[in-house]
């Protein structure tokens, strides 16, 4: 299927994933989860303009569409995991969430340019007083010296640090969850429990980070840790269940995540 | 005169003429919207009766087909241009046209206005974007300003909407605003994402008692689905 | 509505309500006197036309007894408030208004000071932000004024400083400012310079790299000052 992504620029994961989905809602049942991850998936290839902060989010959502989408094509089973089923479910109202409350605000913000288009019509008179009651007003220049408008002119002309634009992120980064994992494996029975941000501390990029987390969600649905994130967005628990000879990491059919 | 006589007996007090002349002569001067409490306090009357004075000013001149108007907004009275005499005054105004918001900045505005004071790192997660291109254009144009740090560890700075805002959107107070559950997207929408989100293709009970929003969907339809 | 009906017998010329509005609207919100000829220009009628309109619309105003006048100074057109209620004015102008120079307009009035003449774009680009709001007050309040058009494409209305500000500061020109010394970063500017073009080691970095950064030159050179 071609992938209609013609629509201009995505400002964002929640914008493109919106514009999916809502596009097929001619026919809500005939909603094609499929396609709705392959166009997403083909939207971030296309995504050449490498803004790391922005890549992260959509691989994250990436990857909690791709749960959905092979939860999806597993059969009904008697033996599915409860707690992986309830891992998954998690993930899918976050998400689902997350794209209500910013569609939310996308609908204010239509409303917000309505408003200001109409108070745009209007302009405000900003005179002041005319020069008759120029005594009258209260000299703001009172007590200030000379020497304080050097200090001000100095502010003023001190240069401003450049908004970031940090390109030095931008360089070829190699990471893949095969790797992370092995590093995990090896890492946490000694470690035992950790939060997920003292574990990733000392990674430099972003995207080790979601490999790290990805691995994470792997060695989950394996049974070998337990997470725990007790708010949203709050600091995610990591405690080794299994023990490191059973970790037979060989054997996970993991796709490696190349950035 | 008679506007001012409407005026005049529209509110309840005596009230001379003066009273209204002196409104008018106030407001004319000021650079921002005066706010009642001040008008109320130089003139001597309780705000009510400057209140429901001024709302019989504006009234009035909208009915005497005034090409200015007296409106309340972010916070206090002020004298505008009639919006149907806009394109006369924009061929005055040398800049002419006022910048226009963009979609980004619009959607920003909305998540400040309504959650202020909120950090940077809230607004990102909502929007699913670093916000802070947008911010920094928000705040250059006066719109939004930082109102304080967040207490808690981090001391993140939090962000809130000004009374130059207000006068963009020509609205009082941010209380003004609808209430955000008014614009919670409608059952067609949070079905559509539901179902464009949709984990099992046999619904098991059990588990979709979990779901935060009760869309009811029938299983049998997302057959076809995969 | 009596008065526009005044207002349109008194001109020869047939003249639709929307002219009188237009008028209206572009003299309110005029912060100088609206010259005749450029009324005549924007409304596509003759001075003749314009001129007599807004006399006829000035006796109106009075007769109304509105607290605001159309009166010609030189130059052309305003309003002004009423001189019978002077005394709100005054009022309204010790009670309600800021007694502060806030810090946007200090740098404002300094490089305004140091580098007159100067444009509003010029202003803008130093500051990062739209200075209009600031120039406004400043000039409301008498320390800065228009002093002339650039001469190159555009004619940018040039600022620069008055009189009356080199009277309240004590000094007999803008030479007697504090020389201005060249700007050499200090240690600290440097350190975030370079911590900005460093490969960002972790996120505590990053996410100081974004936030703008005081800049402690006042540190240096302010001590004095206050």
């Amino acid at each position: 299927m071609a992938v209609d992504v013609s629509t201009p620029v995505f400002e964002g994961p929640f914008d493109l994933l919106l514009h999916l989905i809502l596009k097929e809602q001619v026919d809500i049942y005939e909603v094609d989860l499929s396609v709705i991850v392959n166009s997403y998936v083909a939207e971030i290839a296309k995504m050449d303009v490498l803004d790391l902060e922005l890549a992260t989010e959509f691989l994250l959502i990436a990857a909690t569409l791709v749960d959905i989408k092979a939860r999806r094509l597993l059969p009904g089973r008697e033996d599915i995991d409860i707690d992986e089923e309830l891992g998954i479910w998690e993930e899918r109202d976050l998400l689902l969430a997350r794209l209500l409350e910013c569609k939310t605000f996308k609908d204010v913000g239509q409303v917000f340019a309505r408003l200001a288009s109409a108070a745009d019509r209007s302009y405000a008179r900003r005179c002041g007083p005319d020069e008759r009651f120029l005594e009258l007003m209260p000299d703001l220049l009172e007590g200030v010296k000379p020497r304080q408008f050097l200090a001000a002119y100095m502010r003023a002309m001190a240069p401003k640090l450049a908004p970031k634009v940090d390109l030095f992120h931008v360089g070829v980064i190699k990471a893949n969850v095969s790797d992370a994992l092995a590093e995990l494996v090896d890492e946490l029975p000694r470690i035992g429990r950790i939060s997920f941000r003292h574990l990733t501390a000392d990674l430099v990029d972003r995207i080790e980070v979601i490999v790290r987390f990805l691995a994470l969600l792997e060695l989950f649905k394996q049974g070998f840790v337990e997470l725990q994130q007790n708010e949203k967005f709050g600091d995610i628990e990591i405690v080794w269940l299994g023990d490191s000879e059973s970790a037979m990491v060989g054997s996970m059919a993991i796709d490696d995540y190349e950035g | 005169m008679s506007e001012e006589l409407t005026v005049d007996t529209a509110v309840a007090t005596p009230i001379d003429a003066d009273l209204v002349r002196a409104l008018e002569a106030i407001v004319l001067v000021a650079t921002d919207p005066v706010p009642v409490e001040l008008l109320a306090q130089i003139l001597g009357h309780p705000d009510a009766v400057v209140e429901s004075l001024c709302a019989s000013l504006a009234a009035a001149y909208e009915e005497a087909g005034h090409g200015f108007q007296l409106v309340r907004v972010a916070g206090g009275f002020r004298y505008q241009s009639h919006p149907d005499v806009s394109v006369y005054v924009e061929r005055f105004i040398l800049d002419g046209q006022k910048a226009r918001l963009s979609g980004a900045a619009l959607e920003t505005l909305a998540i400040v206005a309504y959650k202020q004071p909120i950090s940077r790192a809230q607004i990102a997660s909502i929007r699913g974007v670093d916000p802070d291109g947008v911010l920094r254009t928000l705040q250059g144009r006066g719109y939004i300003d930082q109102v304080g740090r967040d207490p808690g560890p981090g001391q993140a700075v939090m962000w809130g909407t000004t009374p130059a805002f207000l006068e963009k959107l020509g609205i009082n107070s941010v209380n003004d605003l609808p209430p955000i559950v008014e614009f919670i997207p409608g059952a067609d929408i949070v079905e559509a994402l539901e179902v464009g989100l949709r984990i099992s293709k046999n619904e098991d009970l059990e588990v979709s008692t979990l779901e935060p929003i009760a869309v009811p969907v029938e299983a049998e339809h997302d057959e076809s689905g995969t």
